[in-house]
């Protein structure tokens, strides 16, 4: 049933209990969004260091379970990691949503492909679509700010 | 027509969503269409269609008949007293921008008070937020009390010399209230200021007299009184078909024009610019024959009966928390459920069938006021039963269920 | 699909007018539609309808589905950048008076020059002259030839330095003249002027390539397109889409609503006020797909043929005057009978089952220059055929007998 | 058949060579009417004296063989006519062309009664209601001005 496969353990939980929200201290950047159909919002910010490695992270949102699990998972996967890291897993991330499309980038531990894969769900529901991407549509926008 | 067995004289019914029958409950924002309706638009297109008021060969001269007197049908659904306060649109939205368009060119000013009430929806809000920006118009809100009404001393509260018209929505979308329009015109009248009712919601759940209302504009989308899709109505009020200026400019709407200079058409001519949507004109007389054959007060009893059989349920379920109560319902419901964010709700309902919609409803304001970001909404039609309403309320334990709550 | 038989594809056909077969010969003000599109708009509201991008039920993201890919559709088939350069309006007309209102409020102001042609039809001339009337721009007017033509030096000669705009249109729906619009807007480019094509008589007729015209804005009316009333589609370079502010207010193109403030949306959305006309958009596919079937560059060589046809038994009878003899003359004949007035003609004509209109055509300036009141119009689309202007040139004959000269 | 009623000999023959065209000297009241739709114009002209007679009238236009037929039978009718015969036979021309209805003014010479008559036959012609009526319209308004 479509419908389970959409609501799984994971996503509750990730909706339930969102990783990473509110402000991180000391972010350099930080972008905001807002999907006017629905009135979801997401504010990402982050700390760039030096290396161009995403030190620290963090999201607040209003929304329903897909776009704050979405958000939550986005942040435990690319908290750590340097930017080309995070163009590719956040490429695969829309392309697995919006295309069905497989994860192609094998740097991800089994335990963050079950994750990040959970939501490949959303692909069946069309209009929920941008509830899933557009976290990681933020998290490029504030990348590319200064 | 029997109202029991009404799905049946609508199409859409005879189609399964998900496995299960459709449960629609979402006319507030579109209606369905009866097949009288679906069928006069082929009917239309296959013997009669051509452009109207334009030409003399007999196709023209046919259409031209069939549109003019849907003007009539109109003018009598509505007792209006003159077909010319009759004017076709594209939706309400299109009415309201000419109105706040027009009036406005000629009647705000710096600093002129337009009052609408923190019930509207955008659509009757945001063109007088243009005379706000460009002509330093000040717009004042008549505050919604904690019942999802906007109470009438509120609305005299907010009425200053500076007021220079009240634009009000007759029923809430959101809230479902109905508001007491015609007190609210004769508090108005009093003072001399003209009164715009938004009646997208109003028109197809209440019969609408505008010889009662005393309003003098009206605004009206089609679409959500099972008619066509991409038409509206709005009534003028004769004094002002013949004081305001025209509209959009184009072809049909004018007098004389001349390489330095253009005089207007006058009466409903005037705000009619362009070739009009005459298909949807003429399926729309069908969607009033429709209505009176059954009797807009019956339907709206009807729909009260199935709405209040739905709110019964609902507030029995101690999850769910509905959103107003206001002291007149029209046939809309808006709830949220605890730790479920009504966008989830849509879906899981949408999975056994039930159409419904959720968000700010275009309604942002209000749902500031309420501290909600997004509701979840189920609206009724004539077309919905109490069955419908068993099936609902089901859904919504089964959103429990999923999200485990 | 054979042009031959083309006619069967459009019920209209079926019945008999005053006891003779229809010559439908006033495609220029609206034509006819053929089965596939009424069925589309029937089968679209038994089976699919819902109101569009406001819910997330099944049939609201069947509708939404359906309804941006059409958008898709006119983006490919216009050859247009960018989806969210494509904008659903009411009609050609509510086109440009959304680019007349939008960029008139951000780049008009006192003195400026809006440069427009006699051939214009009030359509982009009553919008512009709301500039002219509100702001004190002005409006210059190149001139037509005695062929009635308008020619790019005569463009050339009316630009100044004050020139904000060009709005023309692309063929003349009186004179049928096809203006050099690709090279007008390169004339423009050079010098950085804005061109707003009124595309209403251009696209139903030609290949239609926005790269390769090059222009900032394309209005369109689908009905004139074998398309259903009540739609346009406005072409709108990216650059505008992004710069020039929203036009009507309402829901779906906000972005964020305050008691004191709004922010809008993004893209073609932000000119999308209200409810869409979703069956009509939905059924518009239907009409570009029956146009690319034929292929609109044969859809044009045999309206030509037909047109050239009809224009010689026309030049055989002295008594009739054929109006304008344009270079590139597009599917338009308008012409008058010494000593019968064309609203007499347009009454024997449909007496003999044939069609054509009759008065300014929305066009009195042309009308002026030429010091006719009125002229007849015969007008082609893709169902007219050589039996057609034989049948229309015998009926002329009817009117000389009738009125005796 | 209906179109040889509609343009009958005396109405090509009024239309041709309409009576009391051009602008009559001394008039005392003028009105204008525009048919937007074809083009049409009509001008009337008046000259009303103190018994509340027209003493003489005329018109300018352009249009149709019937407006111009009908305003040409107009002049022809109501000239040296005093108001309450000009209102009457007016309202029954209307009534004729709009409702259908049969004259009932009997201070009619027969020949002015076959005259106004011929133009019954556009009672089958909707679109061209209005070429039949403007000139009477407007002889109302120029009555009604000053
Ligand atoms: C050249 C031209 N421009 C504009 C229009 C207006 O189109 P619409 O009435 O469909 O808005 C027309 C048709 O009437 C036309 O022929
Ligand atoms: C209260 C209210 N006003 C205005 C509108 C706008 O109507 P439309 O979108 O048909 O123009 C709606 C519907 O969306 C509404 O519910």
């Amino acid at each position: 049933m479509e419908l389970k496969e959409l609501y799984q353990e994971i996503i509750l939980d990730h909706g339930k209990n969102p990783r990473n929200k509110g402000k991180c201290e000391g972010f350099t950047n930080d972008a905001k969004a807002h999907n006017t159909l629905c009135g979801d919002k997401v504010h990402i910010y982050l700390k760039l260091n030096k290396d161009k490695k995403i030190e620290d992270l963090s999201f607040e949102g209003e929304g329903c379970a897909i776009s704050l699990a979405s958000a939550s998972i986005l942040t435990e996967t690319v908290k750590g990691k340097d930017l080309s890291f995070i163009t590719r897993v956040s490429d695969d991330f829309i392309n697995m949503i919006k295309n069905k499309k497989k994860i192609t980038i094998n740097s991800l531990t089994p335990d963050q492909m079950t994750t990040i894969t959970s939501l490949s769900g959303v692909q069946e529901f069309p209009m929920r679509v941008k509830c899933a991407t557009m976290a990681w549509h933020t998290l490029m926008s504030a990348i590319e700010t200064k | 027509m029997e109202i029991k067995n009404i799905k049946k004289e609508f199409p859409i019914f005879k189609q399964k969503i998900n496995g299960k029958p459709l449960v629609y409950l979402d006319s507030a924002n579109s209606s369905q269409k009866p097949k009288v309706v679906i069928d006069k638009i082929s009917n239309f297109y296959e013997t009669e269609f051509s452009n109207v008021g334009r030409s003399v060969h007999t196709l023209a001269v046919k259409a031209t008949n069939r549109f003019e007197a849907v003007r009539d049908k109109v003018k009598q659904y509505i007792n209006a007293k003159h077909r010319e306060e009759i004017i076709f649109t594209k939706g309400a939205t299109e009415g309201i921008n000419l109105v706040a368009s027009s009036f406005g060119k000629k009647y705000i000013n710096k600093g002129d008070e337009i009052l609408v009430t923190e019930l509207e929806h955008h659509s009757n809000y945001v063109p007088w937020h243009y005379l706000r920006s460009e002509k330093g118009a000040v717009i004042k809100f008549a505050q919604v009390n904690s019942d999802g009404d906007v109470e009438i001393d509120e609305i005299k509260k907010q009425i200053t010399n500076k007021t220079k018209i009240i634009a009000i929505t007759h029923i809430s979308n959101v809230t479902g209230a109905v508001l007491p329009i015609a007190k609210i015109v004769d508090l108005a009248k009093e003072r001399n200021i003209p009164v715009l009712i938004d009646g997208t919601q109003g028109a197809p759940h209440s019969h609408i007299d505008m010889q009662k209302i005393g309003c003098d504009f009206y605004a009206i989308s089609c679409h959500k009184m099972y008619g066509p899709n991409g038409l509206g109505i709005l009534y003028m009020k004769k004094k002002w078909v013949d004081d305001l200026p025209p509209y959009q400019g184009g072809g049909g709407m004018i007098d004389e024009v001349k390489q330095d200079s253009i005089t207007f058409a006058e009466e409903h001519t005037k705000f009619e610019a362009g070739t009009m949507q005459t298909a949807e004109v003429v399926s729309f007389a069908e969607a009033l024959n429709f209505i009176e054959k059954i009797g807009i007060k019956n339907i709206a009893s009807h729909e009260n009966e199935v709405l209040e059989y739905g709110l019964e349920k609902l507030r029995k379920n101690n999850s769910v928390n509905i959103i107003g109560s206001p002291k007149n319902r029209g046939s809309v419901l808006c709830f949220t459920i605890k730790d479920i964010h009504p966008h989830d709700i849509a879906t899981i309902l949408d999975d056994d069938g039930v159409a419904i919609r959720a968000g700010h409803h275009c309604c942002q304001i209000l749902h500031d006021k309420l501290g909600i970001a997004a509701t979840a909404r189920a609206s009724i039609g004539v077309y919905n039963n109490k069955e419908d309403m068993d099936i609902f309320s089901e859904s919504i334990k089964n959103c429990q269920k999923v999200f485990q709550v």
